[in-house]
């Protein structure tokens, strides 16, 4: 059952050199509203924590194979990475002792940390991350999100234990970025040799928990890695996790994953919907982890290639037809800012311009009629030249929350006062992806998670039209701008950090000002869970929750 | 044909006449069996997507031309249609339903994990749907005018309820509201009563028109009428008459209640987050998972072809009016 | 054949010793009223939604897509008779103008399934031993599949929509009526009208024409009426998988499962479109039944 | 219980259902080994009547009665429960039609041990024996089998019996038995109803019910007969049958065509003219005059001989039966119909009447044999030869209703008829709608009515109007009377009678009732089990029966019938 929340975000790294300097200055935190510093109490080791997810049950368990959020969130309790961020967003190496570029950026070299075994006793060393990226580089793998973030890398050689070089085909200034997350987690070489199948089942890592058993279709049993070694020390504690197990259950029915936190069935639950988390604010007894996803802000992309979004002044004067602030407070219950910017606010690069974005029927209607959609027809849309002023939006029953739905609807009836027809069409994933390929949309919304500024040339590059053999492609707006492609070339590779925030800045106001994308929040991951549950908050860089430091209270 | 006609056929039809009804509903059992999996084999290839990405993680999958290449060839999509065709006939008839694509387990595998939960929820709720059909028919035939339409109206407006709408209603009362009973279907009993409630009441609803309408015709029946004249008690007629006539209209719906309680169950299990054959079937349709579909579709009609079997068995202990097999 | 001679007396020999004795003089007469009252009622219901369908702006003038955020989840009261969605929408305006989609969803799909169903159960009926054969089989078959795997696999294949919906509806529904059909044409066939006509000297497509198939139609419009709520259900369960009529329409299926979300928050979403299925569904049911006792033998 | 104190009391019986009276006045007493018939039509209250007397009248009954002792215990408000205890008991029920009157899905042997529970502290084992040997006393051969078979595995004679041990195993004081025999063929309905009479040996006192004087002639000591409610005359047996007193008795009487010669009106004088007597010759001038085109050149040839107008030659038919040998319908049958004549075919359930009139209409195809119909062939022909020549061969049946298309009025099934299917609109036709109405003695307002509102009797009029729309010369009338109360029976007969003398028409007359055929047949076929065994010119095959059946079939005929 598929009315939960994203189920398939990508992530796709793009090119281009930046050595290490990528120690970023401002950074807002990834976690939120919930404090870890404040749970009172001397941490209880023991207990199982339930956790009940309403994405869909991963396929595989191994991040490598395919790459998508749900496994992102699980894998985070089990793999670590090489790099990670910090409870500021800072970028910090993890399974990495630190990692220098060549001048010419051709030459990344990894020095990997020692000491650490994976929970198979493997221990971890430059020639087990060799394997683990030919792993994700092998097609038979059939890694989507690993594959992209590691298509530049050329060759590898494990120069000794702990340091790898890597050969780029062209510089990536977000290498590091994309070590930082789980679809290009570590995993134990001898594990990776198994059928995928069993890996798949039972991927080996370092994290605080360990994959012990995966009854399809109910849950998947994490158990405490006993021999666990914390790569960077934290605040928190170290040694082993407090909690004897983690249970993964997959509970698609928000009502239901709801009452069942209500009912103390499980601790954790991922996918809050806007109004649970509205009622769980007057009740005690559950707390809110608010983790804005990384990468692109939640977004509907305007398609720029055919009419009538290829004229600009149509794009804005949709932009403007709608009334986005009015709908996001009555349905997100103030759990959701609006945005303003491409960005995802928890991405220091980003960069807002809410001056544009706000709800003006009348310029949108000057802008129509200047746009030669003066006329109207019987039904009161505009039309041009015999053709009516109607767009088509496929929405994705799985991808967009009823709420989300729900302002789609609104910004229907908003957009019809001006005279613009929104046909909305909700399908399932599949069709959904099939629409995309076929080019049939004026309107999308698609999540789009990425650590980084990079994010901008995956989704703004006019390399990103060019669709997969699948007929995905990442550039739904379709912008095709050499100017832009020339900006993001060189903000991908300039040494100049402040250079980089310069240019990518520049690349989004272009994006803005173009009306290629209506913004509308940060890509929602909001967790609910039970108050006997201490020290939650701790994400990874994607912002999937980790359970290291939490403790169950009794 | 007249009944005594009949008498006379089924004391002759002993041996070779079940012999050869065995044999008749086996042949139309593999009939009907060969025949789903021709309809959804062309049936799910006429969708738009391309299986190979199912296979590699689901649509949308940026899988590269390599990895789909190899995909194809694994589970052979690039062979002629017909080629394909036969091969899975032939799978199958050596009881080799493929690997799932989205779980990349053997299907027969998911199917012997799902079957019995699904089993337990569908067996449950059609006894309870049958005992409160009959508690509906017994208490209405006993009380007169007003009892009977109150009965009929709750049966009409039971079977009349959407399932979906009722397990979301459940859950408000009885987890969220009352909390005596879990939101999350368990196969323990507490776990079990309201996804069962879910799927027996509509049924139920079905069941009770029915049933109450041949036990009313039952308790006019002349045979009713001597029953009385021998001195056997209200009751007595209910129980010894009335109630063993109604059950037969219920035996003959059974194999549509199974039917209907699979469609339930899609929607009961999804909603009480309960792993089951109907959960699994709709993601496997909508992730284009072919081998799983096929399968569950597959265990479904030969489970159809058994209860309509069992019921028609059934249906002759019970009345021995109809005629020999 | 024995002789039907009419040894049960006239009046129903119902044998209740409890009514026996109690009975008052005009107590079946009390009866016969209390009989008509679910048809009466039923069919009032039936065609307040009829009406609503056809002219849902004289129950309801209120815009049932005029949305108004601020309004959002009011409620039922004073304002809004039946309270407002989450787009703030007036519930009870949209429960009128919904009935439209709603009804023609059912309506159409029960009329595809029982013409579906006309053309299987006559073929089957009266197209000799072989075709009936065949028949049976590809009823046999459709009924082995879930009628909500049919609906599934055939939406996936022609995409979601009302008219997917309504022809997937059809397509679950079309086995059990043309079953029933059958059965009736193969009763009317071998009739002692059938016969009369006959020996009238009529010819086979004739009595087809002129007798069988009118005759086997009548009981049809009583399932017809039947199907139809059941119809209307399917088509929510649809809606709730999220495959029903697109938005903004109003359909109460759609607004169901809507609704659903919100159902801790304003029950009123699910309850009052939820009641609306469940009175048309069971009026239906109602009238059919009536229809069917009164029919002619 | 002392022999004279009677068994059953009833004083001044009123019945109503909903304030409209179906039973008032009743009053009448059995005395232990006595055998009261209560006779009367349907809808005459007598049903009720018995039913009232065990506290069973139905819902929505008001049951008042000044007096009501029953097996000595006065009656009036007793409780169900004290009711109970006196119905098996003291009173025993059998009710017409054993197939419905006994619970199909239970074995006999529960259903008469029922009887035993219900009252009794008997053991399992005591209550075992008494079953084997009430089905032994009612007559059905081994015992433990049948106790073990259900009613529909029973013939009709068998269940009936078993239906009589499950009201007589208490040997209760008064057996009331309603229509027991009226679903049986006449064999078994005279041994059944000689086992009754047997009851009363035992010193019980019977009430019995029936619709037909001739049938509890035999039984009973006294008849009371039954109208609207009322009885109308009450009597010792002999003298309500031989010296009738109220009108109505003597309609009854005069309307059995038992004994009554052909061509006797058997129902008093209605407004269609009747012709009094039969003169043969008088058919065959009518016959010539309305002859085909084929039979005048068939006459041609042989003028002296008149050629029959339906002949069939070694007619057989068999139906397969599933999972064994098929059923031998009929077997190698011959007969001649005559042009203004009737042909009688009698014989009991199963002896294949009705497949050789439906062979004879061209329904089914005979496996072997002929039909031909005026010296052409008739079975042998495809049905498309055959339609054309349908008009001169029509059909009536025993339960007409279901023969008319139930959304016509009668009217339209006329205009139907008429215009061989070319209209139902019966302005169309309205001359001949009325002539034929009035032809079959029904009132023209009629033609506007559905046929479901019309009594049975008008229904099997309107039945022969259609079936004389296309002025056929052959009637095949299967069962036609056999519905119908036998003064409606009577209306009918000689109906088809005059009809008969006024178009000389001819008839292939089928029915199981011996006095029905003796009186409306020229020609009489005796069948049994599929085969002619005896034909014959009525008279001649009545009065010196050559077969063994035929007089098996006779001497199981009530003696009222063969009082001549």
């Amino acid at each position: 059952m598929t009315l939960a929340h994203p189920l398939a975000n990508r992530l796709v790294p793009a090119a281009t050199v930046l050595a290490a300097a990528l120690v970023l200055a401002s950074c807002s935190p990834a976690a939120t509203s919930s404090d870890t510093s404040t749970d009172a109490g001397t941490p209880v080791t023991g207990g199982t924590l339930v956790y009940a997810s309403g994405d869909a049950e991963p396929t595989c368990l191994d991040p490598h194979v395919g790459g998508n959020y749900p496994q992102a969130l699980v894998a985070s309790q089990y793999l670590e990475t090489l790099y990670t961020k910090d409870a500021d967003g800072k970028l910090i190496p993890w399974l990495a002792e630190d990692s220098t570029v060549s001048d010419d950026g051709l030459t990344r070299t990894v020095k990997i940390r020692d000491g650490i075994k994976f929970t198979d006793g493997t221990a971890l060393d430059a020639a087990a991350v060799k394997t683990n990226f030919e792993h994700l580089l092998n097609p038979e793998t059939a890694s989507s999100t690993g594959y992209l973030a590691l298509g530049k890398i050329d060759s590898m050689d494990a120069v000794d234990a702990t340091t790898l070089e890597l050969k780029l085909k062209t510089p990536d200034n977000s290498l590091l970025e994309s070590f930082s997350m789980p679809w290009v987690a570590i995993e134990s070489p001898t594990a990776l040799k198994r059928t995928q199948a069993e890996n798949c089942a039972s991927p080996v890592g370092t994290g605080p928990f360990k994959v012990e058993s995966w009854k399809k279709q109910d849950s998947v049993n994490l158990v405490r890695n006993a021999d666990y070694v914390l790569p960077v020390s934290t605040a928190a504690h170290a040694g082993t996790a407090y909690l004897d197990a983690i249970t993964w259950r997959f509970i698609p029915e928000a009502a239901t994953r709801y009452a069942a936190l209500q009912a103390g069935e499980v601790q954790v639950i991922d996918n809050a919907q806007p109004d649970a988390i509205a009622a769980a604010g007057k009740v005690s007894t559950i707390k809110h982890l608010d983790a804005p996803r990384p990468g692109a802000s939640n977004r509907i992309e305007l398609n720029s290639s055919k009419a009538p979004f290829n004229d600009a002044k149509v794009r804005e004067a949709f932009i403007h037809a709608v009334n986005v602030k009015a709908s996001i407070d009555s349905l997100f219950f103030g759990t959701a800012p609006q945005s303003f910017s491409a960005l995802s606010s928890v991405e220091p690069l980003a960069y807002s311009e809410e001056s544009l974005f706000g709800y003006d029927a009348a310029k949108a209607g000057k802008l129509l009629d200047a746009a030669g959609w003066s006329n109207r027809d019987s039904e009161g849309y505009r039309v041009k030249d015999g053709t009516r002023l109607s767009l088509t939006f496929p929405v994705s029953t799985s991808q967009s929350i009823p709420a989300e739905q729900s302002l789609f609807e609104q910004m229907q009836a908003t957009a019809k006062e001006s005279g613009i027809e929104i046909k909305i069409n909700l399908l399932d994933l599949s069709s959904w992806y099939g629409d995309l390929a076929k080019n049939d949309y004026d309107l999308v919304s698609a999540p789009y998670t990425k650590v980084g500024p990079s994010v901008l040339s995956v989704l703004f590059s006019s390399a990103s039209t060019i669709p997969a053999p699948s007929g995905y492609f990442a550039n739904h707006s379709q912008v095709k701008d050499p100017a832009l492609d020339a900006l993001l070339e060189t903000a991908g590779s300039t040494k100049d950090e402040a250079e980089r925030k310069d240019l990518y800045t520049q690349v989004q106001k272009k994006v803005l000002e173009g009306y290629y994308v209506l913004p509308l929040y940060d890509q929602q991951n909001h967790f609910l869970y039970s108050d006997k549950l201490k020290n939650v908050g701790a994400t990874t860089a994607v912002a999937t929750p980790t359970f290291f430091d939490t403790w169950l209270a009794n | 044909m007249s009944a005594s006609a009949a008498a006379t056929n089924r004391s002759h039809g002993s041996f070779g006449a079940s012999v050869r009804w065995l044999l008749r509903k086996l042949g139309g059992g593999i009939f009907v069996l060969w025949a789903v999996a021709t309809a959804i084999f062309f049936g799910i290839r006429m969708i738009p997507g391309d299986p190979a990405e199912a296979i590699l993680g689901g649509p949308g999958s940026q899988a590269s031309p390599e990895a789909l290449a190899a995909a194809r060839a694994q589970y052979g999509l690039d062979l002629p249609l017909h080629v394909q065709y036969f091969g899975q006939l032939w799978r199958l008839a050596t009881g080799n339903m493929g690997t799932s694509y989205s779980l990349k387990i053997p299907v027969t595998d998911v199917l012997r994990e799902l079957v019995p939960s699904t089993l337990i929820l569908a067996v449950l709720a059609l006894l309870l749907a049958w005992a409160m059909a009959l508690v509906l028919a017994v208490l209405s035939t006993r009380s007169g005018g007003l009892g009977t339409a109150l009965a009929s109206g709750l049966e009409i407006v039971s079977a009349a309820v959407p399932h979906f709408w009722l397990a979301s209603v459940l859950i408000m009362v009885f987890s969220t509201a009352l909390g005596w009973l879990p939101p999350v279907s368990t196969n323990t009993p507490a776990g079990l009563v309201l996804p069962v409630i879910t799927l027996a009441l509509p049924l139920a609803g079905f069941l009770g028109q029915v049933m109450r309408d041949t036990m009313e015709e039952a308790q006019r029946s002349a045979f009713a009428l001597s029953a009385r004249a021998r001195g056997e008690s209200e009751t007595g007629v209910l129980l010894r008459h009335s109630l063993r006539h109604a059950a037969l209209p219920g035996i003959a719906l059974s194999g549509w209640a199974l039917g209907s309680l699979l469609s339930g169950a899609v929607v009961v299990e999804s909603i009480f987050a309960r792993p089951g054959l109907g959960r699994s079937l709709l993601s496997a349709v909508t992730t284009r998972d072919i081998p799983l579909v096929t399968g569950v579709a597959l265990l479904s009609a030969a489970s159809y072809v058994v209860i309509m079997a069992l019921s028609d068995i059934a249906e002759r202990l019970v009345d021995p009016r109809i005629s020999a097999p | 054949m024995s002789i039907l001679e009419p040894a049960l007396p006239s009046v129903d020999p119902v044998l209740n010793p409890h009514t026996a004795r109690k009975a008052r003089p005009g107590g079946t007469f009390a009866r016969q009223i209390a009989a008509h009252i679910p048809w009466v009622v039923s069919t009032a219901v039936l065609l307040f939604f009829v009406l609503a369908a056809i002219a849902p702006n004289l129950l309801a003038p209120v815009d049932p897509l005029a949305i108004n955020p601020s309004e959002a989840f009011s409620a039922p009261g004073a304002g809004h008779l039946l309270g407002t969605d989450e787009s703030g929408r007036d519930i009870y305006s949209r429960i009128v103008h919904g009935s439209r989609a709603s009804l023609l969803i059912g309506a159409a799909a029960t009329g595809i399934g029982l013409s579906l169903a006309l053309v299987l159960g006559t073929i089957a009926g009266f197209g000799g031993r072989w075709l009936d054969f065949g028949v049976g089989r590809i009823l046999e078959v459709l009924f082995a599949l879930p009628g909500l795997l049919l609906a599934l696999v055939f939406i996936a294949l022609a995409g979601p929509g009302v008219a997917t919906t309504v022809i997937a509806v059809g397509l679950t529904t079309a086995p059990g009526y043309a079953r029933m059909i059958r059965a009736q044409i193969i009763a009317l066939r071998t009739s002692p009208m059938v016969e009369a006509a006959t020996v009238l000297g009529r010819s086979r497509t004739r009595i087809l024409t002129t007798h069988i198939l009118p005759n086997a139609l009548a009981p049809i419009a009583v399932l017809a009426t039947l199907g139809l709520g059941q119809a209307i259900l399917w088509a929510a369960s649809l809606s709730f998988l999220g495959l029903g009529a697109p938005p903004p329409a109003p359909e109460w299926g759609t607004m169901l499962s809507a609704g659903r979300t919100y159902l801790v928050l304003a029950w009123w979403m699910t309850l009052f479109p939820g009641l609306a299925i469940v009175l048309v569904a069971a009026a239906a049911t109602v009238l059919s039944r009536s229809l069917k006792s009164r029919g002619p033998r | 219980m002392s022999a004279g104190e009677p068994v059953l009391r009833v004083e001044n019986l009123n019945v109503s259902f909903g304030g409209r009276n179906v039973v008032s006045g009743v009053s009448f007493t059995v005395h232990p080994g006595e055998c009261l018939a209560l006779v009367g039509e349907s809808g005459s209250g007598k049903s009720v009547t018995a039913r009232s007397l065990i506290g069973l009248a139905g819902p929505g009954s008001l049951v008042q009665v000044e007096t009501l002792d029953v097996a000595g215990r006065d009656a009036r408000n007793v409780s169900q429960r004290s009711w109970r205890a006196i119905r098996g008991k003291h009173v025993g029920l059998i009710l017409q039609d054993a197939l419905t009157s006994l619970d199909p899905l239970r074995k006999i042997g529960k259903e008469i041990d029922d009887a035993l529970r219900i009252h009794s502290g008997l053991s399992g084992a005591q209550r075992a024996a008494r079953v084997m040997e009430l089905l032994d006393t009612v007559g059905l051969d081994d015992p433990i089998r049948r106790a073990a078979q259900r009613s529909g595995e029973l013939s009709g004679g068998m269940r009936q019996r078993a239906l009589i041990a499950s009201a007589i195993a208490w040997d209760p004081q008064l057996v009331i038995a309603d229509e027991p025999t009226t679903a049986l063929d006449a064999t078994i309905a005279a041994s059944v109803m000689a086992r009754l009479g047997e009851l009363r040996q035992t010193g019980s006192g019977m009430l019995l019910i029936s619709h037909d004087l001739a049938t509890v002639a035999n039984v009973a000591d006294s008849i009371a007969v039954m109208q609207a409610g009322r009885i109308v005359e009450r009597g010792p047996k002999e003298q309500v049958l031989n010296d009738p007193q109220h009108p109505y008795t003597r309609a009854l009487l005069a309307a059995v065509p038992a004994g009554k010669p052909r061509f006797t009106r058997l129902s008093p004088a209605v407004d269609t003219p009747a012709t009094s007597s039969h003169q043969p010759a008088k058919i065959v001038s009518a016959q010539s005059e309305l002859a085909s085109p084929g039979e005048v050149a068939a006459q041609g040839e042989a003028a002296d001989v008149v050629l029959p107008v339906l002949s069939a030659r070694g007619l057989c038919k068999s139906f397969p039966l599933a999972g064994k040998a098929n059923f031998r319908a009929v077997h190698s049958v011959d007969f001649e119909l005559l042009p203004g004549r009737t042909l009688g075919v009698v014989g009991e359930s199963g002896s294949g009447k009705t497949t050789t009139a439906r062979i004879a209409l061209g329904l089914i195809k005979p496996d072997a044999g002929d039909v031909r119909l005026f010296g052409e062939p008739w079975s042998a022909v495809p049905e498309s030869g055959r339609r054309s020549r349908r008009s001169s061969l029509g059909a009536i049946y025993q339960d007409p209703l279901s023969s008319f298309d139930p959304r016509l009025s009668t009217g339209s099934l006329l205009a139907d008829a008429l215009s061989s299917g070319a209209t139902r609109n019966p302005r169309s036709h309205s001359k001949r709608i009325n002539e034929l109405l009035e032809m079959v003695g029904l009132e023209q307002d009629v033609a506007a009515r559905n046929p479901a509102r019309l009594s049975g009797g008008q229904r099997q009029r309107l039945a022969i109007a259609r079936a004389l729309a296309p002025d056929p010369r052959v009637l095949i009338c299967d069962e036609p009377v056999s519905a119908l109360d036998v003064s409606i029976q009577a209306q009918v007969l000689d109906l088809l009678d005059e009809l008969q003398q006024r178009l000389g028409l001819s008839y292939l007359f089928i029915s199981h009732d011996l006095s029905v055929i003796r009186h409306m047949s020229d020609d009489v076929l005796v069948m049994r089990s599929g085969e002619v065994v005896e034909s014959g010119a009525t008279e001649a095959v009545f009065t010196a029966p050559q077969h063994q059946y035929t007089r098996e079939l006779l001497a199981a005929a009530p003696p009222l019938l063969r009082g001549r």
